[in-house]
Order: structure tokens, then sequence, then C-alpha cells
């Protein structure tokens, strides 16, 4: 048994955050069904074909079912390929409607109200339907329609502002897709707690996710700073005010780093103690916590004389056995290898039809009673057009044949 | 005259105070030093010299009078004559401090109020302290310690939880005397930076009652009396006073912590209490306090009582027995710490009395002389102090003016 | 006011500083009565700030009041026996109960999920670790910094050859927080079916891996490539994929498609070095010779502000932005067209801004409807009104360091 | 400094005060009122525990309103400092440098260890007038002993002789009790005051300060000194048993009353007032002996009269007969005296959390020094910034690093 079993979720998202966001629930049980179409393709089965080399140069991969990060956030899925610019696509889609609990998309504003899918519209089919929308940055306001990508929202949102050294210019890149993570999370906490309502009162609604304020409702400290003190916040290293040393710092190997953060006074004594009580540790220059956080350059600069010399892991469980909270800064083949994370299912292997065994990532939490899992491969596209308009919708085959020649079903 | 070398060395005190409330500020004024010159005459001497007190019945024969006026030079002198009242003029005139607990108003009617003191010393500071102050409805009252503990709320808030209030005797004088001690020394160090002197008007009941002040604070915030408690604390469990093994002899013992309280389950032998979770923190032993009083009490009737306090303090817990006066006197702690000084008394002999309790590392305080007797020092007042010559004496003396 | 969609939900949260905290106050945005229970110390977000005029006040941290909105809270230390009796009394009435303890002081106090199931069999238990409760780093310690580190995201951020940096503002932390608040309405949805609670096990380190790291996956399995840091562009992205610094701040473009790319040059008036061949290949330009690629466009930015940028490229559809500072935030013209921040009055702190809604529902509004608790302001409401507690007893509570 | 404070007595002092719950707070009190500058250094771990002790208003914990820390610290100055960080011990040293005096009730030992002993800080400020007050003094066996408030009161003596005379006839062999709720702790801080005071005095003189060790235990003994010395010079050892022979404690309508006609005129200025003055002169009660033979009836004369009156009315009418007479004033009776009232000896103070408040204030007036409206008790850490950034110089962006790292 799993959370969301039984419910039923249209997923027109693409990319990242929309996508993302319907697996989240498809990890949970529900049946998630991904409308997709020849004519319009999900830019992910499109990204490089890190599988294979990329013939075509440029971004127009040919092998659209090869996409290991398309594999990633779709997995759990079904597919069916319905081209919406065909005048019966948005009627056969209107025909699915009823059976849907749950109608997702991250298309730019006013897309799906175009297609006739809008709310209101999507209402008068099915009362309690539940549509949620991810807008790059919300529905109204004069910026509803800018192109926006991860790192476009990072910078909008006041993020980007604070990543870089401490008083070096700015870096401000995450090498990672930040705000579409958290709109993804986002829109999932917020589906499943308009289901947690709707199973209680009977009540659907419309919810709409900004990416920009997904992300910039998490920098309250930052804005508490300025609206408090007028300071605008900058970038500052691995600085925290509570803890010094508290920094990555070098270890023997080529790019290998190890984290350390000392918390109270009886871990600094520990962590001295671990290095062999060191001359320089003593000096007063390090005597509390408010001397080291002032003297944290010169600090670091002796802890890494120290961990240089030793292997990430080995400072990890070496430390660690001192009470000390240190931890390798793993790299993706640290933790593909690493024995706690295989523990936890951090990744799972998956068997796909067209690339044969892959790995995907897994769980992010786990649940003992009902837990997420990863149950099927990411779809082919269109592999499941026969279960959805045969066997859901009941059309006979001939009018399937039809519409699959007129490129209805594209 | 031994000089004393305290804070107030140099300091002459003129000192009319009699019983206990007044010669407590005097002694420790001289304890630090000064010179004082307690005033007497035979016919009104201090009470403490006769009655109960008086061994012998002899007036310079009380042990006690010699506790409260340790170090006190004895003036024997009748103020109801005009000469006496002239030399106490000149007395002040040569002096710093006059201190004194009459009723209200007994100073000025023998021509010796403060207005009159300060033209004869401009900077002098004067202490009175009566019961009540010298101002208010009951400026006329009497003071005695029983008065100043029952009307101060002190009584009220001390005895059994279902028992009567409680009188605290001597005690209370001594705080009196204590309290106006401050006050005078406060006035002493501003007249040292100002010249300016001071004439103090100290209330013995309002004292006391500073030493109740948080009982107070209660009724200002909630309306609600205190109530008499015994040994118990409202938040501290266990918190009493346990019989020992001898008769009349009891170990006093508190828990604040939950570390004091496993140490105490040590040293009571009693791991299964340290683990049940009825005695866990300090508000589960609180509700149970009857349970562990009786468990305590039953290991303290096994013990003597000193043996039984340092069992309990060196594995950390806070254990003193009720200390009564033979106990303290036979201390080992307090005779490691020198309390007790033996001082010659013309009459009673050796006399042991307790040392000054603060220590001063620079300008000890300090016991330099005994009790005085009835005007035994009236030459040195007389005459060096004063510089009267033997015939001025002679002739004062024949008019019943040393009486 | 309609009512909210997690209504009736009670939810406890016994946790300190990010994770926790922030799980609860997304529950509690969205109608859950969340109490918060602190260590009698506060929570050590108290003590973070940011301070209005850099003055430390345990009830003006700008992280905290940002952390703990919606909540209701009181003091209470379960490692106490009458704390631990009185959380489980609490859990009688909860739905949800989000912890960050760490696994072994839990486990220690018969606190954690196993222990509750069979008195709790709804009960919801959301708990929060750096790494997980099961496998080899069950206990290993461990902060933002460490869940940074083993999420594989440090290893990725700022300039090749340079320590790798956290993601700014404890943001592992707080998606960390929102991933459990997510799980934990899963298990609210599933209760609803099975009529069961269970375990929510929450690793910091393991959201933010699984989540973020999901794209680089397959570039170490496929290409072998564990990961790097690319300073200032984006790794896996095409040229121009980068911050750059203009005349007045930092602006992002990134122009993944032909299209927008070929607009940009034209923009930038279609400058000579676009003939040269080796300024065709956008690949090789980002993985190759980044810095010589990025050299022939920075003066073009340095040349303009970050408001001409903006325009420039509004106006040519190029996905090019400034990286708006914390004030150009609280300031945006966008934002506040939707009314997006909002402001909160608080007893000690005053008025302030607090970042608005992360979704709008149609039907259940998301609330900013209480400030953050001071510490302890509901333990009358809560230990007397609710579990029956005299308020005589709570000086007591405090005393033994319950509450 | 205003012309009015110019003439408070100890106006231009600076006291630091390092110390918690009755004894030295109550020290700084004394010195505050009279218009030293009294900064109390408050530790870690929510400040001064006498801030948990109450009693709180409705019994509302809460560690700002707690009626003890309110009264004891009136008209101080409040900073934290953790003094287990080295950062916080220089901070202490720079406070002390510029101090005249410190009051400290650390174990003995405890300062010695971390470098901020007397020697230590005399050194950095050789006027330093460093006060210690512990409850068994700075030497001797008992001196690292651990004693609460009650303990320290039966150390001192005088919980051995009490309750004594009406409870003893109730309850005889019961335990002895403590005085008061904190009274041990109140007279010890009272000596440390005086000694810090002559102390003060002295450096006038000699221009240096000392350290003064004030045990608490032997300031409770110097209160007993009569029933100590009595024991010590004559073998006689006052207990709980010792009452009253005539006289005493007597229940009266509404509480408890106290008459104890000693003298013969207190005797027959009572029995007047009683409107019985044949009882003054007649032969049965006419001197101290003959009341003493005939004790019970005095007694059973004066317990009849008593119990059909209430305290008012016996206090109204025999007090100013001259016989010493009172009533036990409960805390409600303190509150609403007609005395204390007159004599403005209840203050009020406006607290910003605990509101307006009437506290007990200083009990003796001074006529070259009128008495100046006291502040209230500081809020934990109130004057970190005045403290550490107007007297000391740091910067205000310090102020939080310092509040950061656990240090204030």
């Amino acid at each position: 048994m799993q959370p969301l079993e039984g419910y039923r979720v249209l997923d027109f998202g693409s990319a990242w955050a929309g996508p993302m966001a319907a697996q989240l629930l498809a990890d949970m049980g529900a049946e998630v069904i991904k409308v997709e179409s020849r004519a319009r393709m999900d830019g992910l089965r499109l990204g490089r074909p890190i599988v294979g080399d990329d013939v075509a140069g440029g971004d127009r991969g040919l092998w659209p079912d090869l996409q290991p990060a398309f594999h990633g956030f779709n997995r759990n899925k079904l597919s069916i390929t319905v081209n919406l610019k065909h005048p019966e696509g948005v009627a056969l889609i209107k025909r699915l409607v009823p059976m849907a609990d749950v109608v997702t998309n991250n298309f730019a504003p006013g897309v799906m109200e175009r297609l006739g899918l809008g709310y209101e519209e999507l209402r008068a089919i099915r009362r309690d339907i539940i549509v949620v929308s991810m807008p790059a940055a919300g529905e109204s306001g004069p910026l509803k329609d800018i192109i926006a990508y991860a790192t476009i929202i990072h910078a909008l949102s006041g993020l980007m502002s604070m990543v870089g050294y401490e008083g070096e210019p700015l870096v401000g890149q995450l090498q990672a897709a930040w705000s579409d993570a958290l709109a993804a999370m986002h829109a999932a906490v917020a589906t499943a707690t308009a289901l947690y309502h709707r199973r209680r009162t009977g009540e659907g609604q419309y919810i709409e996710v900004s990416q920009w304020e997904a992300t910039t409702s998490m920098l309250g400290e930052a804005i508490m700073d300025y609206a408090m003190n007028g300071r605008v916040a900058g970038p500052m290293g691995n600085y925290h005010p509570m803890m010094a040393p508290h920094n990555n710092y070098p270890c023997r190997g080529d790019d290998r780093w190890v984290s350390i953060a000392v918390a109270s006074e009886e871990e600094w004594q520990a962590f001295c103690r671990a290095l062999g009580d060191p001359e320089w540790a003593r000096d007063t220059k390090f005597a509390d916590a408010f001397q080291r956080q002032r003297n944290r350059a010169e600090l670091d600069a002796r802890i890494a004389e120290w961990t240089c010399q030793h292997d990430a892991h080995e400072v990890t469980e070496f430390l660690q056995g001192a009470g000390v909270a240190a931890m390798t800064v793993m790299n993706i083949e640290d933790q593909f290898l690493d024995p706690h994370f295989r523990e936890r299912g951090f990744h799972v292997e998956v068997e796909h039809p067209k690339v044969g065994l892959e790995w995907l990532y897994g769980q992010p939490w786990l649940l003992s009673d009902t837990p997420g899992s990863v149950r099927r491969h990411a779809p082919l596209l269109g592999e499941h057009n026969e279960y959805v308009f045969r066997q859901l919708l009941e059309i006979p085959a001939e009018e399937y044949e039809r519409l699959v020649k007129e490129q209805a079903l594209y | 005259m031994q000089e004393g070398s305290g804070p107030l060395a140099g300091v002459r005190v003129v000192d009319f105070t009699w019983a206990l409330a007044g010669p407590g500020c005097t002694l420790f004024l001289g304890m630090l030093g000064a010179e004082v010159i307690k005033v007497e005459t035979a016919q009104y001497p201090d009470a403490m010299r006769r009655g109960a007190y008086s061994v012998s019945g002899d007036l310079d024969s009380s042990p006690t009078f010699n506790s409260a006026n340790l170090n006190k030079l004895g003036l024997r002198l009748n103020l109801r004559r005009p000469e006496g009242v002239q030399i106490i003029k000149r007395l002040v005139a040569v002096s710093d401090v006059v201190v004194e607990n009459f009723r209200l108003g007994v100073m000025d009617r023998i021509g010796l109020g403060y207005q009159v003191l300060r033209q004869v010393n401009p900077t002098l500071v004067m202490a009175s302290s009566c019961a009540f102050g010298s101002t208010g409805p009951w400026r006329e009252l009497a003071g005695y310690a029983n008065v100043f503990n029952a009307m101060s709320g002190m009584g009220s808030i001390t005895g059994y939880q279902d028992g009567p209030p409680t009188e605290l005797r001597d005690s209370i004088d001594m705080r009196v005397g204590t309290n106006l001690t401050f006050a005078v020394l406060a006035a002493l160090y501003h007249r040292q930076r100002t010249g300016v002197g001071q004439y103090i008007d100290h209330a013995a009941a309002e004292a006391i009652t500073r030493h109740l002040g948080d009982a107070v604070m209660d009724y200002a915030m909630n309306q609600r009396v205190t109530p008499r408690r015994g040994n118990r604390d409202p938040l501290m469990a266990p918190h009493g006073c346990y019989p020992c093994k001898e008769n009349d002899t009891w170990l006093s013992l508190a828990v604040g912590t939950d570390d004091e309280w496993r140490a105490l389950c040590l040293v009571l032998g009693r791991p299964d209490l340290a683990a049940d979770p009825r005695f866990a923190d300090g508000a589960a032993r609180w509700a149970q306090q009857a349970e562990l009083d009786s468990i305590i009490g039953a290991w303290t009737c096994q013990r003597d009582a000193r043996q039984a306090m340092q069992e309990l303090q060196e594995a950390g817990v806070a254990a003193i027995p009720s200390f009564s006066a033979k106990d303290l006197f036979e201390d080992p702690h307090l005779r490691a710490r020198g309390v007790w000084q033996d001082v010659e008394h013309p009459k009673l002999g050796t006399t042991h009395v307790q040392v000054p309790p603060w220590r001063l590392s620079a300008t000890p305080a300090s016991v330099r002389r005994h009790g005085p007797l009835l005007g035994g020092d009236n030459d040195y007042v007389l005459c060096q102090v004063l510089g009267m010559g033997a015939g001025e004496v002679e002739r004062l003396a024949g008019q019943q003016v040393f009486e | 006011m309609s009512r909210m969609a997690l209504e009736g939900v009670k939810v406890i949260e016994w946790g300190e500083y990010v994770s926790a905290p922030f799980c609860a106050r997304t529950l509690a945005d969205m109608g859950a009565d969340v109490l918060k229970v602190e260590h009698p110390r506060g929570d050590r977000s108290r003590r973070h700030g940011p301070f209005p005029g850099d003055v430390p006040h345990r009830e003006q941290s700008g992280l905290y009041l940002a952390l703990n909105a919606n909540k209701r809270g009181i003091t209470l230390n379960p490692s106490k026996a009458t704390g631990r009796a009185i959380l489980l009394r609490l859990l009688e009435s909860a739905d949800v109960l989000v912890e960050d303890q760490g696994a072994s002081f839990v486990d220690g106090l018969g606190l954690d999920y196993v222990s509750l199931k069979e008195r709790f069999p709804r009960l919801i238990v959301a708990s929060l670790t750096p790494y997980g409760r099961t496998g080899p780093y069950r206990d290993y310690k461990g902060h933002d910094l460490s869940a940074n580190a083993a999420g594989g995201i440090s290893f990725g951020n700022g300039t090749p050859q340079r320590e790798p940096l956290v993601v700014p503002a404890a943001q592992v932390s707080f998606m960390a927080g929102l991933g459990a608040a997510l799980a934990t309405v899963m298990a609210l949805v599933a209760r609803e079916a099975t009529g069961r609670g269970q375990l929510v096990d929450v690793a910091e380190a393991q959201v933010v891996g699984v989540l973020l790291t999901g794209y680089h996956l397959p570039t170490y399995i496929y290409k072998g490539i564990p990961g790097y840091r690319a300073g200032n562009r984006f790794r896996l992205g095409l040229y121009p994929n980068c911050v750059l610094p203009c005349k007045d701040g930092y602006v992002c473009i990134n122009c993944p498609q032909m299209e927008q790319y070929q607009r940009f040059l034209a923009l930038l008036g279609n400058p000579e070095w676009t003939n040269n061949p080796r300024y065709r290949d956008r690949r090789a330009m980002t993985e190759q010779y980044p810095d010589e690629a990025e050299g022939l466009i920075i003066p073009w930015f340095m040349e303009h502000t970050k408001e001409e940028i903006f325009a420039l490229c509004r106006e040519h559809r190029i996905p090019c932005v400034p990286v708006q500072t914390i004030q150009e935030v609280v300031h945006d013209e966008h934002l506040a067209s939707r009314s997006y921040f909002q402001e909160l009055g608080h007893p000690d702190a005053g008025r302030l801004t607090y970042p608005g809604p992360p979704y709008r529902f149609s039907a259940t509004p998301w609330g900013l409807r209480l400030p953050a608790p001071t510490l302890g302001q509901h333990n009358r409401e809560v230990l007397c009104d609710l579990l029956g507690y005299i308020p005589d007893d709570l000086p007591r509570l405090r005393a033994a360091g319950v509450i | 400094m205003t012309a009015m404070a110019e003439r408070d007595l100890l106006a231009g002092i600076t006291v630091l005060e390092y110390a918690t719950m009755v004894a030295g707070p109550y020290c700084g009190k004394l010195l505050a009122e009279l218009g030293a500058r009294v900064i109390k250094v408050e530790g870690p771990g929510g400040g001064d525990p006498a801030r948990r002790r109450g009693p709180f208003p409705e019994d509302l914990p809460d560690d700002e309103l707690s009626g003890l820390f309110l009264y004891l610290n009136t008209s101080k100055q409040g900073v934290t400092l953790n003094l287990e960080t080295a950062t916080g011990r220089d901070l202490f040293r720079r406070l002390a440098a510029s101090a005249d005096v410190l009051v400290e009730d650390a174990t003995p030992g405890v300062m010695a260890a971390i470098g901020l002993d007397h020697d230590a800080l005399c050194s950095l400020n050789p006027r330093l007038v460093y006060t210690s007050v512990t409850p068994f003094g700075q030497t001797g066996p008992y001196s690292q002993y651990r004693a609460y408030p009650m303990n320290l009161f039966h150390a001192g003596g005088e919980g051995y002789t009490l309750p004594g005379s009406l409870s003893n006839e109730l309850f005889p062999g019961r335990e002895p009790v403590q005085g008061g709720t904190y009274l041990a702790e109140y007279d010890g801080g009272l000596h440390a005051a005086i000694a810090t005071v002559a102390a003060l005095i002295a450096r006038n003189l000699t221009g240096s300060g000392q350290h003064v060790d004030v045990s608490k235990q032997e300031a409770a003994m110097m209160l007993n000194l009569l029933n100590i010395q009595l024991f010590a010079n004559t073998g006689e050892l006052v207990t709980r048993r010792r009452s009253y022979h005539f006289g005493g404690i007597f229940p009266c309508k509404d509480g408890y009353v106290i008459l104890y006609p000693r003298e013969d005129r207190h005797w027959q200025g009572l029995t007047a007032a009683m409107g019985r003055p044949e009882l003054g002169t007649e032969e049965r009660f006419r001197t101290w002996e003959d009341r003493y033979r005939h004790r019970d009836e005095v007694n059973a004369v004066l317990r009849e009269w008593v119990a059909a009156h209430t305290k008012e009315e016996v206090f109204q009418t025999a007090a100013p007969s001259g016989c010493p007479a009172a009533y036990f004033a409960t805390t409600e009776d303190v509150f609403h005296s007609p005395q204390f009232a007159a004599r403005d000896f209840f203050e009020e103070i406006e607290h910003p959390s605990a509101g307006r408040l009437a506290y007990p204030s200083r009990p003796y007036g001074f006529s070259e020094a009128p008495r100046s409206q006291q502040g209230p008790a500081p809020l934990l850490g109130q004057h970190n910034r005045e403290v550490y950034c107007g007297l000391l110089g740091l910067a205000p962006g310090e102020l939080a690093e310092l509040h950061r790292a656990g240090v204030v």
C-alpha cells in the first residue's frame, strides 16, 4: 500500500520542475500519465544523449528514449502522445479528465487556457479536480512571461547573490537546478495537502507555485537582516556565525576535501586532542569560539596543514570517533560507492528496455509503513497509448487507428 | 589606649546605646578600629549588666554585657547634671560619630539632640535608631527585639507549617545593629570625601522587613500571604532537618539538582531510588516529599550528625547539622579559621569571644579589649581626651557628676 | 475564512535550528496546529540573529522569527522524567511528532517511533537527522555543512582548486525540512486509508543528494566524471551559461537555444569574432576555453548597467537577468505586484517584513497568522489549561529544569 | 552626575557584582541604593538562578518576573558574560580594571583557577576592593562545602534555638526550623556590604584596595553571639526548650500577639491599659519574682484578655502603655502598615516586563542625602551594549559575534 495509491495524475510537465513534481507523486503510488507529443518533445528527452555520442551536434538529440536524466524524473510514469495542436487532441484529453484527480503542468502562463484546458474548463468537467501550475515567475506581474531556466530563477530570487567566497568577486553559480527541485517539492507537498483536504471535504482547487517565490520564501534569514538592519547579505564562503572551525579542508589526493564543523567548547577540546594537542591549538588566538571566529583564516590554514596529510574518509572516521562532526566532501562516485547510502537506497537499479540496467536516484525519505518506490522504468515515448485510449477510454480499435494515422496521437 | 589598626582607626564614637540593638552597631564600629566611648550612669546602667545576665549580680561581671561591648571604653556620667551634658558636648566636639537608640525625643530632652550637637561639631555623623523610625504614627512606641520581629513580618513566616509564629530574639537586635552599622559606615565614607556630616534616622522594624523582601514581593504581585513552611522549600526536595543518633541532634539536608539526588542515593546505599522515575527530577521529588523525608530520617537517625555531614558533603550533597552553641564552640572548621579569641576581663578572668566575621587582608578588624567596667575609663576620657586637670575632676566628682 | 487544508492536524515539534522547525512551519502555514517544544535554554537559533541594530536579544533573532511563525511554544525538557511524562501526554492528542534530537538520544529516552508505536498507533513521527536513522553514519554528528558534503552538493559549488562551497543561508537544511513536510503529508494521506501512523526517516544529506545530484548521476555512470567545480559557469550548459560582472553588479545569462544565442550576438552588433570558427562550437567554448570565450562578451556587459542589460534582453527575448541583491528582491516590482512580501508584528521584535507564500491555494489559503512564540509563551495554556497542572506547580517545574 | 546624585553617599563608586541568589546580590543592592554604579555580571544558562526562584505573578515562571530577583537587583546594570571562555575572562579583567569593588561568591579556588582571584586582579587594579562572600569562608575544612540557605541558617547556631516558646509547648521534641525565607543569606550580604564600605574607607586612607573574606556562617554566628558566648563562658546551653516564664505568644481573634511585661512598670502599664489596674499592684504580681512565682496565673490573665481581642486592638491598647507588645504581622499586614506608609517605606518602581510594583526600600534616612528614585532590576543582558560598547569601547557588530560565540 502506498500513500497515493488509487489517485491518477495527468502530467503536462516538461524539462525538470514539472516532471519532478509528478515523479514525486508517482514514487508515492500515484498513477501518473505523462502527456507528450512528437510535435513538441519534452526538452529532457532531447537533452545531450549522455548515453551515446551526440552525432547531430547541438542539442537536437535523435534518441528520445535514451536520456538517463529523463529516466530519473519520469520513472513510474505512463506515457501517451497526444498532439494538442490537432483538433481532436484536446478533446481526447478532456475525455481523460473525469478519471484524473490531479492535473500538473509547468507551461508558461496562459498556455493551458489557450489549449482550452484552463482550471475553469477542467472544473466544469470534474468539480473536485486539483490543478497545479508551476509558472517560473507566477501567473501575474510584469515578468510573468520571462523565459526562465533554473539559473535565471536563482538570479532573480536573491539566492545567487550570496554564492561565493568572502570578500571576493561573486561566483553566483550553483551546479544544481536548485529552484527546479524546490518548485517540484513545493508543488508535490501542495498537491498532497490538497488531496488530504479533498478527501475530508470533497473540495478540489487550483494551486499556483511560482518557482521564483518558492525559492525566495526560503531566504528568511537574509530578508530579515535587510528588514531589520538594511544590511544586504553577500557571499560568505563556508562561514558560519556560530561555529569555528567550520569549513571544507583539502585532503590527500586530487580535489579531495573533508568538511569539519566544531559546535562547542567540548568538541574543540576533543578536536585538539584528536590532532595530538598541537602547540598552535593552545594559542590564545583559538582559545574560545569568539577568538576562533576572529582568526578563522589562520585557523583554517593550520587545520589544512593537518588534513592534507590524510585521506578524507580517514579524517571523517577519525574525527567522528572523537565526537567531532566531520564528513567527506563527497562527489557522485563517493556517494555511489558509499556503504551508508547503499544501505539507505540512495540509488536504485532499474531495467530499461532501451538502455538495459541503469542507475537512478532513489527515495529522498523513507516511510516505514507505506514507502515510496521505483516500480517501473521511465516510459518510452507513447508507450501507453493502447492502455489509456483503448482500455481506459474504451476507444474502438478502428477509431484508435484513425487517430494514430491522422497524427492526433503523435 | 591600644590604637585600632582597622579601617576606622582614628574615628571616635560617643556611644549612648543600650540593650543589644544599639550596642551591636558600636560593637562592629569598635571591631573596625574606632575608639568607642560608652556613656552610662549608675542609676541607669546598660540592662545587660543586670538581671539574668550577671553572674554574681555585680554590674561589672556580666559575660553577656562583655560579649556585646568588646573594645568599648566606659564613661560613667550623670546626664541629669548640666555639667554632665557639658562634658558630653566637649567630647562630641572631638569625636566623629554619635550613636543612640533611646525612644524618640530622649536625646532632645537631655539637651543632646542633633540640632544641638551639630553646632558643636558641624561634620558630626549622628545615628538614631528606634523601633519604627522618628516619624509616622508608631514613632513613640518602645523598641524590643520581639516587637521588631513580630511587626516586621519575620515571626509570621518562621515556624512549623501547622504551628504558631516564632519569636526570634537576640539575633533580631543584632540585625538592627548591623543595619545601622552599614548606614554609619556609608555616612563616614561620604564624609571622608565631602566633609559633610549626617543625621541618620533608622527604623528597626523596617530593617528586619528588608530581610524578607522576597516574601513581601509575593504579596505585592499576587496578594498572597507567605505561609510558614518549617524547613520545607517551595521548589526543592528533599529539603528538611532530620533527627540524628544522639538526642536532640539534627542534620539539615537539601537537594537542588538531579546530580545531588543521585549522589544522595549513593550515600544512602539506595541505587533503586536513583533509578525510580518517581524521584527522577525536582518536580517529581517534591511531590513525594513525605516518603523521602521518612527514608532520609531512617538513615540519619542511625548516624552521628557530624559524621553524616562529612559523608554527604564528600559526595557533593548539601548537609549541615543544626549546630548548637556547644557544637560551634568545639567545631574544627571554626577552630582552624581562628574564630575564637581569649580576652582577659578584670572581673571574669579569661573570656572566650568570637573574632569579627569579616577578614580584611590589609586593615584587619580586631578584638583588642574586654568590655568596659562602669566608669572604668573616666580618667582616660576626662584627662587625656578632654585635657581636664585633676582638680576639675575632683570638683565634678564632688557634685555627683560621675554618679 | 474558508477552512485551511491541514486544519485539525495537531503537530508537536521537538526541534532546533532549521530543518525540523522549517518542516513544522511548512505544515503550520497550511493550517496545522503546531506546538513547538523548546529546551528551557531556548532554540539555538535564538542566538543566531540577525538582530535589530546588532543588539542580541533572545526574542529578536531574524532566523528564529522566520522559522517559527504560526506556532505556539512551550519550554520542556524531555530528558527529565517529568518532562518526558508531559511530552507523552501531549502526544496522546497529537497526529505528528517532528523531531531532530538525534537517533541515540531519542532511543535512549524511549521516545523513538518503535517505543511510541504501541501506545500511539496513529502517530506519525518525522525524524530528521543529518544522515538518517539507519546505516553506519546513524550516530555520526552533522550540521548543514556536513549535509552539503555528504549530499554531494558542495563538491560542485565554487571555483576549481578552491575549497568547495555550501549552498548559502542553510538552504540544504531548509530543503530537508521541506522534504520532511512533504513526506509527513504523504503519511497523513496514507493514514486516511490505513488508519496507521508510521516513521518518516528523513536524512538531510539524502534529501538534497537524491534530488539535486540526480542530473549528475548519469554523467558519472556513463562518462566517469564524478563531478567538478566550474566557478561562475553552469557546468552542463552551452556557452554562454554563466554569471558575469557588469557596470554596477552582476548578470546571469543562459542561452541554451541557438535562436536565443543568435539574438544575443545581434544585440552585440554581430562582432567580428563571430566569424572565427573557434568561437562557433558553444560546447567547446564552455568546456575547453571558457575564460577566453567569456572575455569576448564581458566588455559589452561592463559598459551597461544591470537595468540597461535587463531591458535590452527582455526586449530581444534573451534569457539574461540581473543577479538581484536581497535589497532588490525585497523592493522587486514583480513581487510587489503580486503582494508577495508580508508584514507581521511581534511583541518584542516589532513589525517586520517576512517572505510570503511559496504557493497560492485557491480554496485553502496559505497564511502568516501568528508571530513566533516567545520562550515558554504558552506554558500556562498548555500545562495548566490543557494538562491540568495547577499554576503553583509551574515554578517547581521551572526550577527542576523540566520547563 | 546630577546634583541630586552627587549627594548620594556612594556616588562615584563602580561595583562589579559576579554573584547569584541572595547574599552577593543583596550586598550589591545595598551599595546601589546609595548611588554606587553596580554592574551585575550573569553567567550562561539563563543568568542568576534567582530568576527561577520566584515568586512569579500568577505563578507563571518567567526569567524576567521573579520577585526575588526583581527585589535584590534594583538599580543595577545587567550584562551577560561566560567566564568559561578566554575572551569572557579578558572582558571581565577589563571591567575589573576600572572598578572600585568586586563582589563575588564563587566556591573558594574557582576564581583562582581561571586567573581572576584577588592576587591576579589587584596587580591589574591595586585600588580594587575584592569582596568574597561564601558559606564558610575562603579557608578551613568546610570551605568547599555546599550549603543552601536552610543549611546555612542551621550552620549559624540560631536554627537550634527555634522555634521555642509556644511552638515548643505545642510540639515538644520537634525539629529545629530555619528563619524566614533566606534569612542567613541576607545576613551574609549585609555583612559583606559593611566590610566592603569599611574597606573603601580604609582605601581613602591607604590608597589601596584589599581582599575581604566574608564567611556567611560566621556572620550568622555574630548575630547569635550572646547564646554562643554564653555557652563558651558559662556552659549554659540555650535550646528550643527556652521559653518565657510569663508573657509570650498568645493567639488572639485574628492571629497571634506577643506580650512581654518584664519590668514592673511594663506590668502596671499593661494591666492599666487592659482596664484591670488592680492587678498591677496586686501582691501576686507586684515584682518580677512575684510574677515569676505566679506565672501560670499571669499567663491565664493575659491569654484570656488577648483571646477576646483582635491583634489591632491588643496592639493599640498595650503598646502605648510602654510594655513590649506587638502582633505577628503577616506580609499582608506589613504591605498595608500605616507606619511603613507614613515613612514611604514601600517605593514604586516601573519594570519593563513586571510593570509597576511596590518594593521595600531603604530603612534609613540621611539628612544630607535625600532618597533618590531607585531603578528596576535589569533584564538578562539588558546593558550589554551600554557596558561593552559604551564602557569598554567594543563595536556593536562585535557584540553580536560575542553573543553567537557564547561569550555574552
